[in-house]
């Protein structure tokens, strides 16, 4: 099976933010993204899911370094300042190279 | 008969498991779906009320509604940001919450008013609509000047596509164009339970205002006498214009009501996304640490005989 | 009287908050918890009557039906295969939506003649059941033809042990078991609470079609012309059918509606695990973005007016 | 009129489609809600009707409950550790959950009494309060005999501060202060709706207990024996209890369903954290799979005959 | 700590695929697999969780590196061609390889 | 953008656990957390997040390796025994490695 280097970009912030953050990953090229409900604690104290503005959630993007790199680079601009938000990346491998 | 709603009861329990940080918390999707039984119950009652008033006679109430929702954030500013030191955009954020209104707080009073048997004007719901924007606006304009920057389309986006706005004025229209006799089938679901469904939503933000306690003390005095001063000045202003605006005692505890409340749903959205350098933890805590219960286990019955003596004395 | 029931309202709200793309959705879980309570419902109703009825006065009629739930599906293909030129997979598998039926628009028109007070066969859920099935059958052996790796297993777990048919068929069973008296206890929470629960459900059903617009106008307008024009020749064979069969005004109009409605949660769910080549995008798109608003807006009264019709000149 | 409640049909139609596999399951958070809505009611229906009671008249039969509730784990202790060949901490566990008591199963109890109207001390939920939590503390004595570092705070919190009897105990004390007429506002909620709602949290809970016949089939025959003994005996001592305690003919027959009862929310979560070596499999599937069913299907309908008698008997 | 490599593969795919995929995976051998529901967007389309037949689900499978790419070889033949879906392998650490 | 490595725990494991898991993770030096609901299979059975005896959580702790492996070998010792739970261990890059 032939396999190629992806870059998975995982991003931990608020939920207010889905809207806003999803048109701009599209806007820096990603093809896709997946989501998911979370809560948690970091440095902007504890986000539990109680109700929408306390709530986390997870974004999982899977594509090229450059991209990733070029997301990570805006988020931090617009968004480290001012909310709760991580963001690391981790390499993979996917089957079809042409999608990510 | 006791100084308060039994109601509040639910809140208090509420409160007291959250401090105790008791393993209960109702599931998200419950909060959201209470929150819309609710949006929607007030909207349809006030629609199936508008359609029996002539619609020019409102509005030049409607007109002095909008006006103090523009006045009251003018007027918390300044004390928030040189009595209060706070920052610009926090200055701002406070004050747009506290010109806006809170639903569920307009809800306790509604159930306080029908225990006691005391009517009011049903179209209020249409105040508590009208209430919602004018506040945001201004809390922007104080945060960011006239600035082109402004994401203004965000910030509309958020208040006039936000729940809040969609279900109670989508719940005026429907009430409205079903008349009385449209809505009944679906009574038992909106009317009928709606004490019921506002006892579950007030043990929730029990919990949520046990959860602000912790933040609450870290930012101070300051926000914790300004959260009970400003809704009894408020209130005071908001049953001062509603004897003006001739309505009745139970209509003028209302307006009192609307205006010494502070919103914790709309506002805070909106803000979070036009105003982000604002901290969000400020607003939250006063609004829901402090002024929410104050208003719902003193403020009210205040507010109502606020309203009683100044329709007594202005006749 | 408005020209239809004002529950609909409640539908609109959901499509222009959709299209407005307001930030407005029920949770997941309780858009479950609304059609759990409404399959229950529809389930129980229908139980309690068919425990007064002779079975075998059914069964002609019951045979009746699934017959014509193998018909339908049978008639669309050929005009989705050819006229709409669509693959065969597509075809079958709309073919399979429009055979089966969809249980919102039931609960609209049983709301629908409450409200206009007429009376029908309170046994109809039964023909809901009925018609669930066969349609999907018949899709999938249009796609697939006798194939020995057809995975019938699956398709039948999809259908049979779906939540639409274990939840009315339950409560078929339940109603019938129990009886009126039995049922009382709980008639607070599934019949009285009914349109109210309709009513939340149809707000999401809105926001869902609101979703599909987008995917109609990919697909083009061979799709809106066959979703309107399919009921409506689908409703006058059922009203034919009902009248034939002996049913009242009402009943007819109810199995003129079950067949002119189209499913959006059993056969989708079938289909896609059973002819996964079929685009769910297509049927979805004409079920739920036009077939859906067509009945519920237009097509529930005109089948009642088609009841009416057949009726008077039939005797 | 049959021999059970009707509302047990929609456990068994739970039971039914978790047996068969179906895809059908409440929500999460549709669970957790129908259980929050059951504490509630149980105890907000308690709390009004124990401001009627003199409160220092329900003492010794308080002292006497908690008695039954520590001496039931000891007396099924040795049983499961010796007749059983248990591992000590999962004899302990269980035994446990058979010295406290089922909210579910009480809740079923309640609606067959109404069913037959037979009258009941209303104030019957302080005991189901008093019965939670003795059996954790012998259970967690028999598993660690006295040891110092037996996580006692833990546990404590769990049950303490657990949804049951923060929600019990809650609605009881605003019961309480409410009174019956403070309550009136919230009744078509909490009251009205509560069959319903009992009738959907059997239909899980029949799912549920589907879920535990593997790993029934798996722990072997002594499992199902004590699971449907254990309750024949409790229950005959909770109704001679409940005779010698003067309870009329319903409340004997509740106090004879409680001592019968498992628990399956507070202590498995409690014991869980406390005596994390027994193996949760063994007790759930006990007293889901087996004393549940049992109890809402027979038991209860029995343990009502048994109060009869002993009353006819004891005169 | 000895710690050992497996392969961690993740997959995001209809919420209808739940009942079989799990199956599927077991037979070929992982010995285990965790499920969180999702939202997202790809290349058919948005698939945001309102309702069943448009929600995502997320499955991780940690496993031998022969086993994922048996699972991803089985499901890219199976299923690319008709439904939503992604995997993509990542490498991670274990305690317990007998586990895996 | 300079990047550098942190190591990505990942625990899945009983939803009774959390607000103990929560407390031990932060005494042994991690500086957040997030946490997601989940359902999944393994040794100790199905467990399918119907009600929260059965129901999983899965954790994520990005932090230093010390970190990861200190609170891997406190789990280890305290959990592994009794609970449904598995672990492991993955590299990601982060932005801000002070953060972590
Ligand atoms: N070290 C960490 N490991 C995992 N998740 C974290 C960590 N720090 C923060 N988070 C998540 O990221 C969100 C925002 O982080 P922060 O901006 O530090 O408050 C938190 O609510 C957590 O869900
Ligand atoms: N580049 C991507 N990064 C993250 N998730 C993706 C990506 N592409 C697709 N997905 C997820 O995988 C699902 C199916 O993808 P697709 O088959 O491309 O529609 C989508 O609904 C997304 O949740
Ligand atoms: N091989 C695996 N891959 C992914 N998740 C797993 C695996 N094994 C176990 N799990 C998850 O970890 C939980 C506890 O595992 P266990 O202790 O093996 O029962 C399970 O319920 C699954 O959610
Ligand atoms: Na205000
Ligand atoms: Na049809
Ligand atoms: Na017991």
């Amino acid at each position: 099976m032939p396999l190629e280097q992806r870059k998975l970009l995982t991003i931990v912030t608020e939920a207010a933010l889905e809207h806003e953050l999803v048109g701009e990953i599209e806007r820096l090229g990603a093809h896709g993204h997946t989501i998911t409900d979370a809560r948690g604690k970091g440095g902007r104290g504890i986000r539990n899911a109680g109700w929408n503005l306390s709530a986390n959630i997870r974004i999982e993007v899977v594509c090229t370094a450059e991209t990733a790199h070029a997301i990570a680079a805006a988020l931090r601009q617009r968004y480290y300042g001012n909310y709760a938000m991580i963001l690391f990346f981790s390499d993979v491998e996917v089957l079809r190279p042409e999608k990510f | 008969m006791p100084a308060f709603d039994p109601i509040v009861l639910f809140f208090l329990l509420g409160l007291a498991a959250g401090i105790a940080r008791a393993d209960l918390r109702l599931p998200p999707a419950i909060y959201d779906f209470l929150t819309i039984l609710l949006l929607l119950s007030i909207g349809l009652k006030g629609g199936v009320e508008l359609a029996k008033q002539p619609f020019g006679a409102l509005l030049p109430q409607m007109l002095a509604v909008v006006l103090m929702g523009i006045l009251l954030p003018l007027a918390a500013y300044p004390v928030l940001r040189f009595a209060g030191r706070l920052a610009r955009a926090d200055a701002a954020s406070i004050a747009a919450h506290y010109g806006s209104v809170s639903v569920g707080t307009y809800a306790v009073a509604v159930a306080y008013l029908a225990y006691r048997q005391v009517a009011f004007e049903e179209y209020l719901p249409v105040f508590l609509v009208l209430l919602e924007m004018p506040a945001i606006v201004v809390g922007i304009l104080l945060a960011r000047g006239v600035d082109r920057n402004t994401p203004w389309r965000v910030a509309a986006r958020e208040v006039l596509l936000g729940k809040s706005i969609v279900l109670l004025l989508g719940g005026l229209l429907i009430g409205w164009v079903a008349g009385p006799r449209g809505i009944e089938p679906v009574e038992a679901l909106f009317f009928d339970l709606f004490k019921g469904v506002l006892a579950l939503f007030l043990l929730e933000m029990g919990l949520i205002a046990a959860g602000q306690m912790g933040s609450l003390r870290r930012h101070g005095l300051f926000l914790i006498v300004f959260g009970v001063a400003m809704p009894l000045v408020a209130g005071a202003l908001g049953a001062g214009l509603g004897w003006m605006l001739g309505l009745s005692v139970g209509g003028t505890a209302l307006l009192a009501t609307l205006a010494a409340s502070a919103s914790y749903i709309a506002v805070p959205a909106a803000m979070r996304l036009s105003v982000p350098e604002a901290n969000p933890a400020l607003s939250l805590s006063a609004s829901l640490g402090v002024t929410f219960p104050f208003n719902i286990l003193a403020g009210i019955p205040l507010y109502h005989q606020l309203a009683e003596h100044i329709h007594r004395l202005g006749g």
